[in-house]
Formats: C-alpha cells, structure tokens, sequence
C-alpha cells in the first residue's frame, strides 16, 4: 500500500522545478510530511514499554484459556511513537490554531489550569469503588459542581452522570418518562423542531417516543401555532433547543412551556447553546423541566477528536425524584453517594434506573470548576455577553455581503444561507473549503435544515476582534470571489491543506475500516 | 479575565458597529423577568493561585492509589501509563480538535481512529469495530439494542457474573422496549455456563456474559456460542480488563458476535470513573447497525490516501429519528490514549504486560490463601479474583482503608441484596502492585481479622 | 511594518488561481499560518494572568524609586497567547518530527518521563539555599548522578556545576590552571586541534591562554608529528575532542595523553562525542586528566532552541582538589553541600572558584538520572554501539555517491565533503537546503573546517532503521540530482519550508534586534 | 529498550551493508585496553515504573515550597508559573528543537527570541538586549568582561552588597586576566554609594551594583551613574529579581550602561538552583561586544519578512579564539518560558504582580517588626528585606525549618566570615506569601525565640 501520499519520484529526477510546484523525492513538503499507519512501521517484537521482567517457569491459572496465535499488534519504539503522533497531529487544524467558528459546538478556548488540575494524583488517580471515606473531596467536587449547575440555572436538582449532552437527552426524557409512568400516564410522542440537532430526535425514538416535527416561522423561531395544534395529552414532552440552532432566542418560550405544561406534558431544554446566556438567564425561569448542559463547550473541557464530554440535566421540582443513579447526598459534613435502588427509595427518591457504570465524567468535573471558579459567579455572565457580542459583531459585518438568514439580534451563533451565492455555481461546502485554504476552519454547514445551504458561525467568547477581523476579512474576500465568478478557487479547494478533498462516496460505498496484512488479500470489505 | 481577549474598547466598538447601545440590545428577545444577573450565593472569580489552592484542597481529602496499597478493580484498573501517552494527547492539535468532519484538516485524528479501530478489532479478535463509544457499559447497552434490531426478538439473557452497574445500564435501556428477560445469579464459584445455555430460546435476541466475570473468573464460553447460534441468538461478550486479552483467548476465537470493552486500563487513568473509553466490536456483516462513528479510508481529490467518517447515515446527525443511536461525542481523546499506549506495547509489550499482571494476581491470592479467615473462592483468573472473609466483609474494608489499603471491593456494594454475597471481596492486582503492597494488605487484614 | 509574510491579495481577487500556486486573502495557507509579533496583537492594558487583588491605598516602601514611565510590555489574553505561541512552535523542525542529523550535536529522543520527573514538586519547587536537612533528596541526587558519571568515565572527580559544555571546558582549564598555578608552574600555550570545535579556542583564551593550532593528518586525526613538536614546557593543556569532529576515534591517543604528561601539561578531553563510547570506553582508562560531558547530549536532556544545557566535567585525581564550588559530600548518611572556601579547605580542597550561583543544572540532573537509571548500567552500552552502527551505516549506504572524507569506520558520526558537487554549482549549503524541502533537517555544515564543504552526519542511536533508509533516499536522490545539474532544486531550496532563505548579510549589516514602536521611527539600528 | 528502535534483525542487516562482523568491528581504532564494558557498580537498567519509584522516592526526601510557608529569596524566587507557561515550552516543536542555524525551519524560535529581546530591553530600560546566558552570575562575569574590552582598563569595583555568589562568580572570572578590584563590605544598613563612588577612578572599567541589592534594599544608583560616566567608567547594574522591574525605576533609567539579571522570576521554577536564565542588555553601541547570541530582523528570498541569528562574528563558532565569550548552548527553553510568562502578564499584569509582591513584604515586614528580638533592617525595599534577629540566625533557621517553615536565608551562609551580620536573614516574600503563611512565620520564630 503506497501511503506516501504526495507522488513521489525517482531518484534521477532531472526537469526544472518551479517554487511550489517543486515535487519532492521523499512525498514530504518541508515541515509537511507523510506519515504511514503504525502497523507499517511497527513490529510485533517491538516495545515500547520498559516493564519489569516476568518470572521465568510461573505456574499460570489461566484455566486453559491462554491466548496463543498472534494478535498481530504492531509495537514502535518511544522514538518511533514520539514521532508517528506529532507527525498526525500535524494534520489537524485545532483551537490552538485558529478560530473554530462551528455553530452548535461553542468551539472555546481550553485552558491548561484546568489539565493541569484533572491531572492532580488525587483526581486523576482515583478509584470509583473506593470507600466513601477515602474520597470525600471527590464527592465534594461533584456536589459543588451540582450546586453552580442548580445555582446558574435556578433549577432545584441536577443529575451528575450523563457521559455527554445526547445521554443527558436521554437522561431527561427517561425522567420525563418515569414521572409519567408514575403517575399513569403512557404519552407516546415527543414534539421536535425541525431546527434541532440530530441527537434530539434519536434520543426521542431511543427513549420510546414517535417524533413529531414542528415546523419553523419566517423568523426562524417555532412556529407556535403549528406547536398548539399539535400538542394534545399524548405529547409527553416538547424538546426545544434555546437559544436555538439558528443562534436565535426562543421569544414564544414561556408560552410553549406554559401550553405544554397545561397539556400535562414536560418542556424537556436542549442546553447545547447555554453558551449564550450563562450566569445571565435562568432556564429554571422559562419553565423548563429539564436540561442538558454540554460541559465540553459551555464551561470549555477539551474533547479533542471528538470526546469525551459530559451532559449533566438539570431537573425541575417535579422530576427530580427519577433521576438516574447514583447521586451525591451531604449529611452532616460527610458526602455519600447512594448508588441503589434501595438505598434511594429510603431517602424517598425513585430513580429511573443507572445511564453508566460508576458516577460520571469526574475529569470533566474538575476541569469545569476550576473554570467555574476561575469566572466566579460574578463572572459568567461576561462569557455569554462576549459570545453574543462577538457573533452579532459578525453577522453585521458580514450582512452587507452574505445573505444573513434571519433579521434581528442573535444570540451566541450567527446563522447565513447560500442565497449570496445563488447562480456562482459555488455551493456552502465549496465556500467552506475555500476558508480552509485561508487558514479558517469553516463554519457548520448545512446545519440547521431550515435554511438553504446553511453556514451557522459561532466564534464564542475566547475570539478577540482582531481574529474576528481577520476572518471576517476573509470571509468577505471570498463572497467578493465568489461573487466575480472565481469559482476554480472554490472548486478546486482546498489545495493547501494537508489533504485536498476525500471521496467520500467510495468510501462508504466499499468501506474499508481497519488495516488487513498483505497476506490477507484486498482491505476488508463490507459485506452486505 | 484572563480568558476573554475583548478590551473595553473592542466592545464598544462592535457595539457600535452593530449599531446598539449597549449588549442588552441583542438580549431584546429573553423575557425581561427572565434576563438578570444570576450569581445565587456563588463565590466571585478567583486569581489563578487561589483556584488552585482549592482544587488542591479538595483533591487532598482524597487518597489517591498511590499514597498505599491498592488492590481494587471491578470495572476499573490502576495500570501504568507511559508519560509519553500523556504528554501527546495534549498536544493542542489532538486536545483542542473537533469531531473530524473537515476530513482536509483533520487527517491527524483520523488516521488514528483507523488505527484505534483496526487495534480493537485485533484485540478482540473481530473483524471490525467502531471508533469508541462513552464506556464499556453504555457500549453493551448499545451492544444489547443491537442485538434486537439484528435478530428482532426480544429476549434477553444475562449472566448473573456481569459487572453489576453494566447489568443496571443494560436494563435502563431495555426498561423502554418491548422485552424479556431472563437471568441467572451472581455466583463467585459458578461461571453459570449450563444455566446460561439452558436459558436461550428461540425468542433469544442475545446473551450478554462476561470474560473475566466480575468475580475474575475466566469462563470457556465457546459452547455457549455455539448454543446462541444454533438458537439464532447472537452471543455479547463483555470484557471490564482489556489488558486480559493479551493473556486470555479472545472473545471473538470464543464466537462473540459483538465484543464491547472497558478500555480505560489501556492509556487511560482511574479519574474517579470518568472519562472512560467503550470499545465496540463486531463481525462485518453487522456494520450498517454499528452506532457511533466510524473512520474509513478512501483517496482525496488527488488520488493520495486518505481517511473520512463514514457511513454515517447510521447517525444521528444525519438519519436523525432513524439512526442506530443518539451518541454523538463520543471518547475521541480517550481512544487516542489508549491507541498511543497500545502502538507502544506492541503485541510483545501487551503480553508481557499481562504476564506481569497475571502473575501479580496469583502472587496475591496465594498471599491470601495463606490467611485464616480468608478462602480465594474463583478457580481460574486473570488479573482479578474473589475471596471469602469469615465476617462481612465491608467493615473489613473500612478498617484496612483506614490503615492506607485499598483492599479490593467488597461485593456488597454493588450487591447488596446478595446477602450469601456478604463476606466477598473482588480483589484487583496489577503490574502496579508490588510486593510491599502485598504484604501491606496481609499484615493489615490479619491485625483487622484478630 | 507588514508581517503578512506571504503576500496578500486585495479582496477582489478575479484571476485564475491553479492548486498550489494559490495567493491567498490572508496570507496563511492552510494549516501554515504567518503570525505577527506580540507587539503588534496585544495591548498595555490587557493581561493573560488572573491575580489576586492588591490592596488599595497601601504605603510602599520603595524609598521613592517607583517606576513611572510605561514600560511598553504588550500582554496577550491566554487564547491569544496559547495561538500565538502554538503558531510560532509549527514553524519549527524538531527532533520529534524527523531525524535531526546535525553532526556534533546527538540530538537524540528526549523521553517524557525525564520531563515529569523534573517537575515533581521535590524537585521543581526547591530552593537552592534551603538548608541542607530539607534538601536531602537533592543532594543524594546530584551525588549519585556524579557517581554514575565517574564509574562510567573511570575518572574519580566531576566537577557538576558548569552550565553547559563550553562552561565544563572553562571549568577543566581553570582547573588545570589552578594545578600548575599550585605548582607554581605558569605556563601560557594551549595545543587545540584545527578541527577542534568552536568553543575550546574561545575557552582556552578566556582562560588566558595562547591558542597553538594543530593540523589534521589525511586520515582525520590529530597530527601527531606536528603535535610532538609543538608541544613543550610551556604547554598547560592540550584540548583534544574524542571522539574528534570528524567523527573519528584518535588513534594515538594514548600517545599524546603520554606526551603531555610527560612534559608537564594536561590533556583536556572534549567529550561532546561521549555518546559514541559511553557504557563501552572509559576516558580515564585513555589518560585523559579533565573532559566535560554534555548532558544535554548524551544523557538526552531537552535543551530546545538552543539550552539549556549541563556540562559536568571528569576530573583525574592531580586535578580533582582544585575543583570549583560548590559540591556535595557525603557525611554518615547525609549529604553536606561545601559552598564556601573555607569549608572547601577544612576538607583538604583547593578549589578554584565558583562558576555560577548556586549548584548547577538541577532540573538536567534529574533527566539525566532518569535517562540513567532507564538505560541501566548494563545498557548504556548498546546507546553507543547503536549510535555508532547507524552512523556506519549512513556512511556505508551514502559513500559510493557522496564524498565520504576519511576511510575506514567512523564513529557515532559519518563525515563527507563537497567532492561529489564538484562542477555541479552547487554547494553544500544548497544541498543542505534542498533536503529542508524534503522533510529533513541538514547535517552540521562546514564544520569540521579540516575539509572542504564538510557535510557531518550524526543520526544518533534513537533513530529507527526505516528513518536512516529514508534519509538515505532522500540523500541519494538529490545527490542523483545534483550530479544531472538539477541545480535548480538546490539554489531555489527550501521553497516548501515557513521561509525560503534568509538574507543574513542584510541582517548582520544593519541589525534590527528589536521591535521598536512605530511612532519612535525606524527600527533600531546598530550605530558603529 | 524503549529508547532504542534498531531490532537485533536491523542490527543485523546494517552490519553487513556496512561489511563487518559486529559492532566490536567498528571500535578498532580504540585500544583494546579501553575498550570493555563499563558496568562498575551501577546498577541494571530500570523499567519505567521503577524508575518513577526511585525519582519520587528522591523527591520525596525534599521539602518543597508548597509544603509549608517560605519567605527565601537571595537571588531565586518562589513565584506562580501559569499553567499554560509549562504547556506551551513543552510543545515538541519547542522542546526538541536546536539552536536556530536553520532559519528557514527555526522561524518559531527566533520569532520568539526576536520577542524576548524586545522585552528584556523593555524591562532593563536598555535599547539592546541578547538572546539569553546561563543565568544571572554568569551574565554578570560577562559583563564584567566586556567592560575590561570595552574601556580597555583593568579597574573594578564591587558593590558589597551585590549577591555572594555573583561576586565570587565575578572574582573567578577576573582571576584570569589582569585586573585590579576594589571592593565595600556587605551591609544590609548601607547602600554603599558614597563609598562606591569615593572608588571610581581613571583606571575604573567598571562598577557592579544589584538593585534591589542582596538585602534586599533599594538604592538609587543614578549619582553613582554620572560619577562612573565622568571617570570613562561603565555601570554595570545586576537585578537578581526581575519582578522588581515592574515597580521600580529600571536600571536603564538610573544610567546604566549593561544589565544583567536573573529571569527565573519570570516563567521559571526553583529548580534547586537551575536551569536559570540569564539577561544581558547595554547600550545599542556596544552591540558588537555582546557575549552570545541574537537574533535579528531580515527578509527571505521572497522578500517576506523573518529572523535570523545574526552578528555572529562575535560568537565562538565562527570567530574561535577571538570571540566575545565561549558560551554555544545557553538557555533558549529558559527564555521561551519567560516570554510566554511576560507576554501573559503584559504590562498591567507585571504591574499588578510586582505591586502583590512588595504589598507582600510589607505585611511581612511589618508582622515581624512587632517581635521581640526581631529587627528589620532595610529601609526601601521591593519583595526582600533582611532582619536582625537577637542570636546568631543559622540555627533559627534550622529550627524554623523543622517545623515547615523556610524562613529566609541567614546571610551568614553565603557571607561566613561577616560574622557582624550572623544574626541577619534575608527574608523575602511574593504572591505565593499568604497570611497563613506569614502568620506560620511570626508563630514559629516566636517559638524559637522564646
Ligand atoms: C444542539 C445540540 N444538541 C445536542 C448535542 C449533543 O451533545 P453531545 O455531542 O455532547 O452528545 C449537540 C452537540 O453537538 C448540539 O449541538
Ligand atoms: C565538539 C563540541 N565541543 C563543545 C561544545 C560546546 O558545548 P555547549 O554547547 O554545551 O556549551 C559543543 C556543542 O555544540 C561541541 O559540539
């Protein structure tokens, strides 16, 4: 398998070579390189760890049950593996890089306190079965944590284990469920904004639910009156996002929750975009009964590649009894975790059953108070004023040139459709890419569906306006491109980055999703 | 605050540019009994010295592994990590990427999702896996859910031997479908094997065991296997000690059809329970019903190699109400550790790593042994058994962490109607512990057993 | 002041832009991104450090001297600051990118675990002038690091305080100084090779010596003849690196260990190469009377753009008692420091001076310890020969097509000269930038001066044999090039890297060594 | 061994490409009676795990700063590193990167020294500053040094209250070359101006003064400045607490023709004493006689801006016997921590911390004035001052010390044979100073005193 990448060519190379069309011999480019797949490099004899040795003729109780072929794992040296990880990383645009405007995912700075305080031996090496006695400050961390949490959202409970914010859907509508069931009350359909994020509806369908999609007005808000005749006693829950995925406050939120309340249902929040007004406004005082809240984007825990996160839920009056085990309780000046059913009944809760082995995203615990406290309660209210300045500041230096989706203030996230670049023949993912090779990463595309070729950009609060100005700079240049019919710098983009664009057509149509050894014939293949 | 960049002036300006007065102008929209300054009785923002303080306070009212004797497993294990592991995955471009949908700027995450992926299959020894899910005990959840959409029965077995806590996740998820389930008891003596077998049907959608069980116990499940597939029931094998399977036959030689795992002993350290890292493997023709990502490679637009995620029309983001499941973060920088760690063990180190612990174990239990009042109850082990005390066995607990030893867990904790269960410890040793270790927790059981 | 770098384009650019021949609006290209001076981004009021607050109306007690003026410090918010600097590192080669072969340099792996060490609070957070009692662990550190230094040089004296290798050459003359100065011996001639490095003539004059230049032989080595006859009563030292710069073992020395000893001199051992013979070859046992170690290379401790450093220096038993302060001994079971003169005499030693505050590299000695301890005594060993065989092989794969400048094995490095460019244009420093464009770092350049366009390879042992192959790939097929007149590829390199070549004769002509605020006029510049 | 990636099967291969029979083959040039393998009585190589052990076994046998309160200075001083200062110099690209002689790859590194240059003329109040030496001693001797080239005179006078180990740092320099000295005694009570002045003379090269000097007094040297500018003398001005910088006037202000300092203040840790980093600046027109590196300003073959090391005919490597100074390595990490460390601060942050620092001293200065037998010293000082106690100060401190508190040096360590000063100590205090620790002091020596 020829992984060089870049073409590579012979050793008696001999045509004149211009600057940056100069092909190299080895496929790398300066500080460019190629990198192949560990199980290129490596070798099964090989380690890279230096463990004490065996002993020699140790009787094994295995039960006969030893491991005899080849794994086939390949093992590199600590240079080799030093190596092999910088090269990738290389190859990935990040925070630390450049501004990360991806609307929805509150792309905040991460800061290093917080690594270097989740790594203390007393966090970090830590057992969840260890006596309560010997992790008091453990379970006081989480407790504090519940306490911002309930305090920030004026919400009366909140519950700790959800890994991310689509098991804290989870979480809320098996609550939700469980208060229904409680009181007799099988509701079979969960009411969705056709803007919400792909984990509310698979989180509905998942807890049991029919989704039953509502539309959005002109102004990109729900549509109520599409929301009123559609609520009925059946609706078990309505699953709004606010402010929502078009980075817009829900005006009509109070009275949806009220209507839904009325209809003996719950108004479940998706709390992804708390961003927007942590420490500012109180969910608890819109009526809602329960919300995520993603501690990987508002309160800034790092989850690179794409995890782990951690999605607590804050719980109103009436459903916090079912929350999920386990759960911390002060008594006196002890911490206790109840961890079963039994144990949780006697203190009179009902819990709707246990979302993960063990308590939850700890790490992400005491990464998000250190920033907690770093903010203060005094603080916090700036994140979401900065977050919301720094994207009205982009939407309106760019409305003039871009075709801004909505009118009016947004919130943390600014949201554009493809309209400016009607008949350029350059489509959101072309304009995207082309940001690429400017040194942005783009915005997220095509998300929410309620707009055409949607460009939703959320810079948050850690942007400064000089970054700001810079992408807004760039960003203007190429719809000014876009719009002079410069379309083969859109269409051939990006050609700068490490990797120009990947079929990913082929990819899924024979997907190959691991290495094979040679010997074994052609990648695996999927067979359907 | 050291975190936002804007100076007064910046935001005077851009408030100017947006032409309002001030920043409640773009909060026109919350309802004004809503929009307040919400500071409740927490506590104003601290210099950097002083958050510190704090977090070191809180994190000395703990005993950490280190501090003692540590001997505590079930679910969770204290294994050496390399400081190279570390050091790289907070390399700023792993640590501060996003999920990689720009695959052009991404192909650093990518290219070792590929090979987490092909890492986990091989260690499994199944033909593919996914690119980790939140733990080991959501992925059997989802392993479970899997099983019935594959199979569309509705029957469930579970071995009495799975970790508690993983048969609670199980079982919260199957609380919302149509079900039936059927279970044997935890048994620290019995692997349940025939009991097992005789509890599949043909209504069977899967049977969900454990290797080695929460008790440590190492089973032979192939003839279960083959009782699963003759019944058309698919068979879940579990595994909490990844580290076991450079030591014990793999799940997949035993006939798994889906293998889910704890990775978190593999570059991951005990963080209290989380993050954790679920490994999810399966047999290919199973692929379109995997959930969570997957990483596939193809070539770009200039015929070089490259890799994107793929088939995601099995996720949320794109087939929404359809999708395999909900998950969307998943544990990208705990796979990265774990890939880290495992391309530095290499087959040769992963064994001799398991050989250390094995062999640590059985040190242990022979240590024990030798104690009155102490019975090693589980025949054949890896890195993990259970013994028997003469008396309950949590207050034994208490008193040997009081003494700095982490002693192992007493089962009634995660069992506590198990009452036969009482006097049982699931005792835990590693690479980590040493001989110091060991006669630490023989000298303190002894005083706390007379 | 443009500090775009790479030119921009107005934004409405129109003209048909081909793949990588791309301008863009920004000045970045992708992941490769320009960044400006900390002067021009940040800002007198603006802070990246959350501090405690001073109290208000407090008295000082400066006695009048407050510093009123600005001092003009810009600061950087921390995500500014964490881009700023994240951006600067990716335009950087480093050892954990690809084989850095700068010959005299073994820049070798630098393990990780080195670096947690030398941050454990024991460590990292001790005083130098703690009294002793709460210093111990230190102490026994630094004693034992000496011991492993001394057993594994069969010397019986280090001296470990000097800071880096050219303070451990200061150290050795200053040593060897003080010895005849005791004698009453004052002799005013140092012998240096001319191959010798840059640091020895430096040091042999800033310790007051006359430098007396030493031809080479055909075969790389000292002359011997010309030695003999130079060397009089009148020599203090002679400063012989061993193995030498061209990598090769001094064959005669022993010889010439004899001869200066026999007329009274010393002989100096620069063991920068140390790496080739450590574990195998014990200096003591060639006569060598003081020789510094670089930790920094050797016992691999990072010392990234350009220190710091650590240069204990081997003492033979006349030189030992003259040693500098301060040092550690050892008293029952505790370790004593003997910082002062008197002291320093009370136990029979003479030491020469002090050569800088406090007690030398700490945080290098415990990387170092760490780095010894891993390798073990029956390790380090395999660290020369492995550094020494792929420096062989290097030279056996590259020498039918490169010059390689003496016969026979080399050592832990593999020397060649311009011969193979001889007619093509092109020189060594072309070559040395052409393999920049392909990923790799050149090898030391024109150094060794005892050849024509030296071209000095070190791999070093922590290089894998796939990473020596493909250096030699890549050798190999430029030198294909050359020789074909491919000399374009080579006066153009590098054109892939941050920055095609730098002009350093404008730089040294009229010097620019700060940023100086616009208003203030012209950049400063050097008044002579 | 994991450091080490050739399998013997390389080894192998290599070996015979190379046309030998082993390695023993490619040492014929040693002689044979040096060539064995040297093992003495070091011990066998360690795994990772073990070797952890013995260095936190060491560590542990230490004291460190954060485990009790700790008033020590005199030259080195326990100041709070941000978090991000550490992350940031480990970057791979940082951390293993060489000098810059390839500036095409090394761009980052002389972008940064470019910017640390910049800052450390900013600090000094100098127009010119290099690109770091080892520490503050050394770049004092430097100094010294190039004073002597400068004025081709052979005069020196020191300051007696400039830091013991400076001076004798000076001392061995000057031990070399002709020269003669002149000296005033160490004392805490006296700036030693009148004195210093009453020494300058038409053979003076120089005259070294710290500021604040080794008690921690603050004098204002600009008098001393026109006495040595009148007599062709240069001012030479040592700062061993750079923090002090931004608080008081800079020694640029007073006159100083080169600067010299200790930067571990800014970006760096204790470290037992190193690795520290030392800061030289002077006058634009003794550029060509700065010791080490610079970097300068310049353009590529593009015509786009970039760095360079530059005016290198001053230094070693290619001036050998004639070069300014023989420094090669110096401490390029060091000063990337320090310009991380002064870019966050900024101005008002430098402010702010130097303000922290003496409000610091202040309170601790005044809590110990209260005590019997306790008397302060130093009239005008930044974060040090030095008390007098009533009986000889070591065994004081030794006490203190056994009761967790490092209470600051006692002067009769660095200054034995001043036995008129036995009873002071130079007590210093910072941001990392809380009253809990101040209140620790004052309870402890009352103790002792008592
Ligand atoms: C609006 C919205 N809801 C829910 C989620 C799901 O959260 P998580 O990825 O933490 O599971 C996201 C995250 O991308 C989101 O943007
Ligand atoms: C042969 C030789 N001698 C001496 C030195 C000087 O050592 P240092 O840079 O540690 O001062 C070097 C380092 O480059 C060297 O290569």
């Amino acid at each position: 398998m020829n992984r060089q990448g870049r073409q590579s060519r012979q050793e008696a190379g001999t045509e004149h070579v211009g600057a940056e069309a100069l092909e190299t011999f080895s496929g790398h480019r300066g500080l460019d390189r190629e990198e192949r797949l560990i199980f290129e490099i490596g070798d099964l004899e090989k380690t890279g760890v230096d463990l004490p040795e065996p002993e020699e003729g140790f009787g094994s109780c295995l039960g006969g049950l030893e491991r005899e072929e080849p794994i086939g794992l390949p093992g590199l040296s600590e240079p080799e593996a030093m190596r092999h990880f910088v090269r990738l990383s290389r190859k990935n645009y990040a925070i630390d890089l450049g501004l990360y405007p991806l609307g929805s995912c509150t792309m905040k700075h991460n800061p290093r306190l917080n690594e270097r305080m989740a790594r203390l031996a007393g966090f970090a090496d830590l057992h969840p079965l260890q006596p309560e006695a010997t992790a008091q400050g453990a379970l006081e961390l989480i407790d504090t944590v519940a306490h911002w949490l309930t305090t920030l959202t004026g919400m009366p409970a909140v519950a700790m284990s959800p890994k991310a914010g689509a098991q804290g859907e989870l979480c809320g509508l098996m609550t939700i469920r469980a208060a229904l069931v409680a009181r007799g009350d099988a509701r079979k359909r969960v009411l969705v904004p056709e803007s919400a994020h792909g984990t509310n509806p698979a989180t509905a369908v998942a807890c049991g639910y029919e989704v039953d999609a509502i539309g959005a007005t002109e102004d990109g808000r729900v549509d109520l009156d599409a929301f009123m005749e559609r609520l009925d006693e059946d609706v078990a829950a309505v699953m709004i996002t606010n402010p929502n995925t078009c980075g817009l406050f829900e005006r009509d939120i109070k009275k949806i929750a009220d209507a839904v309340h009325e209809a003996g249902g719950f108004f479940y929040c998706d709390g992804a975009n708390y961003n927007a007004i942590v420490g500012r406004v109180r969910p608890g005082d819109l009526g809602v009964d329960a919300m995520h809240i993603n501690l990987h984007k508002t309160f800034s825990t790092p989850h690179g590649g794409g995890g782990p996160g951690s999605g607590p839920v804050v719980l109103s009056e009436a459903l916090a009894p079912y929350a999920p085990l386990p759960f911390v309780v002060k008594e006196g000046d002890a911490f206790r975790l109840v961890e079963d059913p039994a144990a949780a009944e006697a203190i009179g809760a009902k819990p709707f059953g246990r979302l993960t082995a063990f308590h939850g995203q700890m790490g992400m615990f005491v990464r998000t108070l250190t920033y907690m406290l770093s903010h203060g309660g005094d603080g916090l209210r700036q994140v979401a004023e900065d977050a919301v300045l720094n994207a009205n500041y982009v939407g309106a230096r760019l409305e003039d040139l871009l075709t801004k989706s909505f009118p009016g203030p947004c919130m943390h996230e600014v949201l554009f459709d493809d309209g400016f670049l009607k008949d350029t023949g350059i489509t959101t993912i072309d304009f995207a890419k082309a940001m690429i090779d400017e040194g942005l990463h783009p915005m997220t595309m095509y998300f929410p569906l309620v707009v055409h070729g949607a460009m939703l950009i959320e810079p948050t609060e850690t942007e400064s306006k000089h970054e700001l100005d810079e992408m807004i700079h760039i960003i203007r240049s190429l719809a000014l491109a876009a719009k002079e019919g410069d379309s083969e710098r859109f269409k051939a983009a990006p050609s700068l980055a490490p990797r120009r664009r990947l079929d990913e057509t082929a990819a899924a149509r024979s997907p190959v999703l691991r290495w094979e050894p040679a010997h074994s014939g052609e990648a695996l293949q999927a067979a359907e | 605050m050291r975190y936002l960049p804007l100076t007064d002036d910046d935001r005077r300006a851009m408030l100017q540019a947006i032409g309002v007065a001030d920043v409640d102008g773009l909060y026109t929209d919350v309802p004004a009994s809503a929009d307040w300054d919400v500071r409740g009785d927490l506590p104003d923002h601290k210099s950097e010295i002083e958050v510190e303080r704090e977090l070191l306070r809180l994190a000395g009212r703990n005993q950490s592994g280190g501090e003692g004797a540590f001997f505590l497993g079930a679910g969770a294990y204290r294994h050496h990590v390399p400081a190279t592991v570390d050091h790289l995955i907070q390399r700023s471009e792993f640590l501060t990427s996003y999920t990689p949908y720009q695959p052009e700027i991404s192909q650093g995450t990518l290219h070792y999702l590929f090979e987490f992926q092909t890492q986990v299959a091989m260690l499994t020894g199944m033909e593919v896996a996914n690119a980790s899910l939140y733990d080991g005990s959501t992925a059997a959840s989802e392993a479970v859910q899997m099983a019935l959409r594959i199979t569309k029965r509705s029957g469930i077995v579970l071995a009495g031997n799975l970790h508690p806590h993983y048969a609670a996740v199980i079982k919260t998820g199957l609380s919302i479908v149509d079900h039936s389930l059927s279970e044997t008891g935890p048994d620290p003596r019995e692997s349940g094997l025939q009991d097992l077998s005789d509890l599949i049907t043909d209504e069977t959608a899967c049977v969900v065991v454990q290797t080695p069980d929460f008790f440590g116990r190492l089973t032979d499940w192939r003839s279960l296997a083959e009782t699963a597939h003759a019944k058309g029931a698919l068979l879940i094998v579990v595994v909490t000690e990844v580290v076991s399977l450079g030591a014990v036959m793999s799940p997949g030689a035993m006939g798994a059809d889906i293998v889910v795992c704890e990775g978190q002993s593999i570059g991951n350290g005990l963080n209290f329970g989380g993050p954790y890292l679920g490994l999810f493997a399966t047999r290919k023709k199973f692929l379109r019903q995997i959930p969570g990502r997957l990483c596939g490679r193809t070539v770009d637009a200039d015929g070089r190699e490259g890799f994107v995620l793929t088939l995601s029309t099995r996720e949320q983001h794109i087939r929404r109400d359809k999708a395999t499941s909900n998950i969307c973060t998943n544990s990208g920088l705990c796979a990265l550790a774990f890939t880290i760690h495992l391309a530095l063990l290499g087959e040769a180190g992963l064994r001799k790593l398991a050989t250390l612990n094995h062999q640590s174990a059985v040190k242990t239990a022979t240590a024990l042994t030798a104690l009155d009042g102490v019975e090693v109850l589980t025949p054949a082990y890896f890195n993990e058994f259970t013994i028997r005390l003469d008396r309950p066995a949590e207050p034994v607990i208490a008193a040997l962490a009081a003494r700095k030893v982490i002693a192992g867990l007493p089962v009634a904790r995660l069992l506590p109607d198990a009452t036969e269960l009482s006097r049982d410890v699931v005792i835990a040793a590693t690479e980590l512990t040493s001989d110091t270790d060991r006669d630490a927790l023989v000298g303190a059981l002894k005083e706390v057993l007379k």
